[in-house]
C-alpha cells in the first residue's frame, strides 16, 4: 500500500511506540508490569497529590471531590445507590468510575496536574491503590499489580453502573440504533398556552457580567445592562 | 425605561446631521495598505469575544470558553472567536517537531506502525469540508432550570470551519490495518492530558474522518489544536483530539477517562451512558436571544443555527408563540452534512411578549425534541447531550430572557 | 544547495529524539482558556501574511496588498488575510453614524428616496452567501512577461468569504424603485474617494446583489469596508464598493474615474474595452507554485483554486507537463456559484523538470484559455481581465519558477 | 411596498440627497451649475494640485502624469494615437479618459487626495478647464461652466476611444455575451513540447524580498532563499 505515496512516512521504531503507546484498556491490554501497596501510595499521594485533591480525597476549597459518595454495600452490588437518588446533589469520581484501567491510565499520563508523566510505575500503582483504598474498595494492605488489578476492578462500586443501551454511539458493536427521544414536528395548535416555568432570578441578573458589554453596539438589539435593575 | 438607544434617524429640521455634514473620513486619506499584515476587527465591535461562565469551572486550563453567537453572521466561526475547551491547557507546539504515530493495541492489528511528520502529513491527498464541533456538555448548564443567561453561554460550546487534512483511511491503508479485527480507533493528543478517545471504525472507513492542520483557510489555532487535530464529524468535541500525536487501532474501545468518567450520561435510573458520541439534530436562535433588547416594535430577520452530527438539516420551524404554532424559516446555503446551517425567518413585533423558538428536523427525519420530551426520557441530570428546543421571552420592554416552558 | 530543509525524521538507532524524549507540553500545564478573547495564529505562522507588490503604486494610501496563496487551505480566505485595495485609505468607520442613502438620478425614477441605519438595516431578511472578490487586475502585472515571482503577487488579489446582509432588491423595492427606466445602479462610498461603480440593474432582479455587513461570521473588517459593502457576485472588486454610502437608481451608465480612467482594457487597436466588469473562469495552482522549495522528490498533493464569475466551476484539468497532456482534479465541495473552488490531485514527483498548469471550465463551457489565446485576441497591454493559464515550473533542485511558455 | 418593512428606513430630506448627491454623468446629469476659467483654474492648481501632480500636470517623482502624450490632431479625431503605438510606454490620464464629466465629477469627489470635497463648485470648474488647457483641448481663455461643458467634452482627445464590444458587461445594453477568447479542453497530446518564454532574470530574484520568509515553515515546501543565488 505505501508504494501509493513515494516518500512519505516511515516505520516506527520499537521504542518509540513503546515511548509513546501508554493506554491502558479496561481489560488491560497496555497495563505495565509492576505493583505498589496503599502504603507507598499514601506517601505519593500526600507528597504530590492532597494539596489539590485533599489529604482524603475529599477534595479542598478548588478541586471535585476524587472520593465520597459510595458505601460498602455499593462495593457489594457494583452500583452506586446515591446515584439513583436525584437529591443528591454531588458525583465524586468513585461514585462514576467503573474501571480501574481508567484511573491507572488518566494518572500515569496527566498527573499530577502540572506533572504529568513524571510518576514512575510503581507510583501509578501505589496511588491508584490508596485512592482505591480510601474509597474503601480494597484494605489498608492491599498491593495492586499488574496481577492483582482484576480483583480490585471486580469492587468498583458502580461497576455495573454503565449501559450503552442507546443510540448515540457512531458505529456498530455498540448500542443500537433508535434515538431514545422521539419528537413529532406539529405546525399548528399544537401546545396549549406556553407558561414560563423557569427563568434567572433577579439576584442573578449581572451575574454573568454586564450583558451590553457582550453584545454588539449596532443591529437590531443591544445588550440589557444588567448592572441596573430590569426596567430601570 | 430598558429600551436601549438605537440608532438616531432623525428627520427633524434639515435632516441628520450625520449626513448634512460630511464626517470626517469622507473628507480626508485614510489609512494605507499592511497597516496590520495580519488585520483585525474594527474596535467598534470589541464586545464580540469569547468568554467563560463564571463558576462553571474549577481552573482555566481544564475549562471552556463560549463563543458568541448572538453576535455572528452564517455558518464560518472566526477563528478568533471559536469556542476553547482544554483539559490540561493549550500549547503553541513547533509544528517542525511534532510527530503523528500510527500502531496497534497489538502488533497483529496492522502490518507497519509508522511515524510521519507534519511536512509528510501535509504532502497527502487533502480533503476541505465544513464541518461543525460541539462539546457534548454544550447547553449542559441548562438541564435541570434556566442557569445562564445568552445564548454565548447556552450554546456557544460550538463552532463551524472548514477543515483541511488528509483522511485517516488514507494513513491507515499505508500502514496495513486489519480492518476486519480493528474496529475501534484511538486518538491521543500531545499536551499534558493526553487526551485520548475511541472512535468507530465505520467512521474513517467512511472516509469522513481525517486529521486536520487547516482551519479557516489557514493552519489550525493553537488554541484549536495546532498543528494537527481529529476531525470527528457529527461526533462531540472531545473526540476531535487536539495536538494529536498518536493513532492507534484496536479491537476494543478503550474506556478513557472521558469515556468512563466524564462525557458519560446519567439517567433518571441511575444508569450512566457510556460511548455516547454522536451530536443529535440541535437548533438556536441566536437574533433575538437572551439578554439583548430589541430596540423598537416593528420589522424583524429571527436567525439561529441549526446542525445534525447525523447529517444535513432538512427544515427548521419557528415559533413566536411558545410552540403552539410554527412556521417554516428559509435555509441558507449550502446545506452541508455535520455543519452548521444558517437559518431566517420574517417576524413583525407587535410589542408584546412573545416566546421564540425554533426546532430543527435532519434528513434522517429526527425532530428536536422539547425540554418535556427530553427530560421525560432522560431526566435532569445527564449533563451532555441537552438538544432540547430553546425558548427566549421577548417582553414588552423589549428585553429578551432565557426561560423554559413548564 | 537549493534544497530546502526538511523536517527530520531519522530513524537512526532507538528512533527520532522527538518522539523518544517527550516534549515539554506533554509534560507540564498549558495557557488557560481565554487567554486571547479574540485569538490570533500560531507564532510559527508568522510569515503568513498579505503583502504589497514593491514598486507596484505610487502611494500606500491608492494601493494593494496581496493575499499569500500560497499558504491557504481550502476556499475561505482569513478575514486577516483577506486581500486589499483602497483608492484613498481606510477608515475605521463609527457604525452608529453611518448611513445608506437610496435615490433616483432623477426624482421620478422612484417613489421616495429613503436613508437606512446601520440598525435597520441589520433588522431587514439576511441572506449568507459565499462568494470571490477579484480585482479586475489581478494578475495584471504578467500580461507582457513574468513580472513577479510567487503566487501571492500573481493571483493574490482575490478572497473568498461569506458574506452576510441584505438582497439590494429589498431595499429599492421599498423605495418604489420603476424597473423599466432605472436600468443601472450607482453605488458609492462614504471614503475619501466616495468610490463610484456602475452595476446593471439584472444582478439587483436576480437577487444576487446584496449590501454586507457580515464577512465570515463577524462583521466586515474596517480595510474592507466596515460598516457596510456592496457585494456584487461575479464582478470585479473595485465594483463591490466598500464603506457603502449610497445606491442611486438611473436611466444610464455613470462613465465614472474607475469606468474611464482605469479599469478600461487597452485592446491591440488602441481602443479601450469600457464596462468591462465580469470576473471570467480562471485557475491557479496554489501549491506548488513560484519561489517554494519542494523537499524531496516523491509524492505530493497539487492543489490550487479555480473560479468563474459566470457560476459555478465544472472541471479542473491539471498537466505537470506544460500543457501537452491533462488529468482531471478532485473538486472539493461545496461547489458554490461565483465562489472559489479548490480542486486537488496526486502527482508522484520524479525529481526531473516539470511544468505545472491548471485549467478550469465553468458551467457555461466556458474553458480558460491560454497566454497565447488572451493574448492573440488582447494584445499584452489590457491591464485587466488577465485569467490565462498560470505555469510553474519546478526544477532539478526543487525551486519552482513561475514562467511562461513560448 | 415599505409596509412590508415596518420601522425600517425613513425618507430622505431633499437636502440630505443635495448633500450627497454629487455624482456627474457623460450626459452632465447631476452637474450644477456655476463656471471657472483656465486662468481661475491655474491659482487652485498651483496652490492646491501641483505638489502632487507637477506644474505642468507631468507628475513628479511619484506621481503618474495627468497631462502629455495627446496631439492637436487627436483632439480633431478623438482617437488618441499613441495608444495605437505598442512601444509608447505611458497611459496619461488625458490619453485614455473620454468625458470630462468623469474629471469634474472625480476632481469634485476625491481632490486633492487629502482633502477631498474641499474645492467650491467654481474652484472645480476652474481646474478642470486648466488641465483640460494643459492638455491642448481648450483654449487659454476658456471659461468651463454647465453651458461649455459639453463642447469641451467633444473636443476630447481620446473621445472615440472606447468600445463596448465585448461580453463582460453582466447586463442587457452594453456589449453582447459572446466571449472574445475561446478555448477548448483538450486532453492528451495537446500542445508541442513546452518551452519556457519569460521568468525572472537573476537580477530579480530578491525583488519581492527573502520568499523564504514568504511561505509557511511546515508543509511540501520551503520559501526559496533568495539572497542567496539560486542552487548556492
Ligand atoms: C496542581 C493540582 C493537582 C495535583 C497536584 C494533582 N491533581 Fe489530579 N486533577 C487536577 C485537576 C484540575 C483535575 C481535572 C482535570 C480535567 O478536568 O481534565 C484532576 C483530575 C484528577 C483525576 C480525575 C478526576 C475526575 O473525576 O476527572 C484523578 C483520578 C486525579 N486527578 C488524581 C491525581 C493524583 C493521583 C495526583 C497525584 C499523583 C493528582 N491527581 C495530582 C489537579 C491536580
Ligand atoms: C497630496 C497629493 C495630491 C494632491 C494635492 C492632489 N492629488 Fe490628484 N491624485 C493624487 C493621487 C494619489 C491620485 C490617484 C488616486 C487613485 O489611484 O485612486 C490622484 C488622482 C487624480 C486624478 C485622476 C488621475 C487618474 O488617472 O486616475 C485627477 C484628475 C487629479 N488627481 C486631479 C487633481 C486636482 C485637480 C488636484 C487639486 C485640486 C489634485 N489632484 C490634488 C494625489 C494628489
Ligand atoms: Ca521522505
Ligand atoms: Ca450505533
Ligand atoms: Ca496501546
Ligand atoms: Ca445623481
Ligand atoms: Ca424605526
Ligand atoms: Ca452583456
Ligand atoms: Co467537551
Ligand atoms: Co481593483
Amino acid at each position: 500500500q505505501s508504494t501509493a505515496y513515494p516518500g512519505v512516512g516511515r516505520p516506527a521504531t520499537p521504542k518509540e511506540v513503546a515511548a509513546w503507546d501508554i493506554d491502558v484498556r479496561p481489560d488491560f491490554k497496555g497495563l505495565p508490569k509492576g505493583s505498589g501497596s496503599v502504603a507507598k501510595g499514601q506517601d505519593v499521594w500526600e507528597a504530590k497529590c492532597a494539596s489539590c485533591h485533599g489529604v482524603f480525597g475529599e477534595a479542598n476549597e478548588v478541586f471535585s471531590p476524587l472520593v465520597g459518595g459510595t458505601t460498602a454495600d455499593d462495593v457489594k452490588t457494583g452500583r452506586v445507590a446515591k446515584l439513583m437518588d436525584p437529591t443528591f446533589p454531588g458525583r465524586t469520581t468513585l461514585m462514576k468510575v467503573s474501571t480501574v484501567s481508567t484511573l491507572w491510565d488518566y494518572i500515569n499520563r496527566a498527573m499530577p496536574w502540572t506533572a504529568p508523566k513524571s510518576l514512575t510505575t510503581e507510583e501509578v500503582y501505589g496511588v491508584t491503590a490508596y485512592l482505591l483504598n480510601m474509597g474503601g474498595i480494597v484494605p489498608d494492605n492491599f498491593v495492586l499489580s499488574d496481577k492483582t488489578i482484576a480483583e480490585a476492578q471486580a469492587r468498583m462500586p458502580n461497576r455495573n453502573g454503565m449501559t450503552t443501551d442507546h443510540a448515540m454511539w457512531p458505529g456498530k458493536g455498540i448500542g443500537h440504533n433508535k434515538p431514545d427521544v422521539q419528537a413529532k414536528a406539529c405546525m399548528s395548535d399544537c401546545a396549549p398556552e406556553a407558561k414560563v416555568g423557569s427563568f434567572l432570578p433577579a439576584f442573578a441578573r449581572n451575574n454573568h457580567g454586564n450583558l451590553a458589554e457582550q453584545n454588539r453596539l449596532v443591529g437590531p438589539q443591544r445588550g440589557a445592562d444588567t448592572t441596573q435593575p430590569e426596567g430601570a | 425605561a430598558a429600551t436601549a438607544r438605537a440608532q438616531s434617524n432623525p428627520v427633524s429640521g434639515d435632516g441628520d446631521p450625520n449626513i448634512l455634514t460630511l464626517p470626517e473620513h469622507s473628507k480626508g486619506l485614510g489609512q494605507p495598505v499592511v497597516t496590520d499584515g495580519y488585520g483585525k476587527p474594527s474596535k467598534y465591535e470589541a464586545n464580540v469575544q469569547r468568554r467563560q461562565s463564571p463558576g462553571l469551572t474549577q481552573t482555566a486550563q481544564a475549562s471552556v470558553s463560549f463563543a458568541p453567537l448572538q453576535s455572528l453572521f452564517g455558518i464560518v466561526t472566526p477563528s478568533g472567536l471559536h469556542f476553547e475547551r482544554h483539559h490540561q491547557g493549550w500549547w503553541d507546539i513547533d509544528p517542525s517537531k511534532h510527530r503523528l504515530m500510527i500502531n496497534g493495541s497489538d502488533a497483529s492489528l496492522l502490518k507497519t506502525p509508522k511515524v510521519f511528520t507534519m511536512d509528510e502529513l501535509m504532502r497527502l491527498p487533502s480533503v476541505s469540508r465544513f464541518h461543525f464541533i460541539e462539546c457534548g456538555a454544550n447547553t449542559g448548564m441548562e438541564w435541570g432550570n434556566v442557569a445562564v443567561p445568552t445564548v454565548q453561554y447556552t450554546h456557544g460550546m460550538i463552532s463551524c470551519s472548514e477543515f483541511t487534512g488528509v483522511p485517516l483511511k488514507i494513513l491507515l491503508d499505508m500502514c496495513g490495518v486489519d480492518y476486519k479485527r480493528a474496529r475501534f480507533v484511538l486518538g491521543e493528543g500531545a499536551d499534558g492530558s493526553s487526551m485520548t478517545r475511541t472512535v468507530p471504525m465505520e467512521l474513517i472507513e467512511s472516509g469522513e474522518v481525517f486529521v486536520a492542520y487547516g482551519q479557516n483557510g489557514e493552519m489550525l489555532r493553537p488554541e484549536n489544536g495546532y498543528p494537527l487535530r481529529l476531525v470527528v464529524p457529527g461526533v462531540q468535541g472531545v473526540s476531535w483530539v487536539k495536538y494529536l500525536r498518536r493513532i492507534e487501532v484496536g479491537d476494543k474501545p478503550y474506556g478513557t477517562k472521558d469515556e468512563a468518567v466524564h462525557y458519560i450520561d446519567l439517567m433518571k435510573d441511575g444508569l450512566h451512558r457510556q460511548y455516547t458520541s454522536t451530536q443529535e439534530c440541535k437548533s438556536v436562535v441566536t437574533t433575538p436571544s437572551g439578554g439583548q433588547v430589541l430596540l423598537d416594535k416593528g420589522f424583524y430577520n429571527i436567525s439561529g443555527l441549526a446542525w445534525s452530527g447525523k447529517g444535513k438539516i432538512k427544515r427548521v420551524d419557528v415559533s413566536v408563540d411558545g410552540g403552539r404554532n410554527w412556521r417554516t424559516a428559509r435555509l441558507e446555503g449550502p446545506v452541508m452534512s455535520k455543519a452548521l446551517t444558517r437559518f431566517n425567518i420574517d417576524w413583525s413585533w407587535d410589542g408584546k411578549p412573545a416566546i421564540i423558538q425554533s426546532r430543527a428536523m435532519d434528513e434522517t427525519g429526527y425532530v428536536q425534541p422539547s425540554y418535556q420530551q427530553t427530560r421525560a426520557v432522560r431526566g435532569t441530570r445527564s449533563i451532555y447531550h441537552n438538544n432540547s428546543i430553546q425558548s427566549w421571552l421577548v417582553q414588552e420592554s423589549g428585553e429578551v430572557k432565557n426561560v423554559q416552558l413548564s
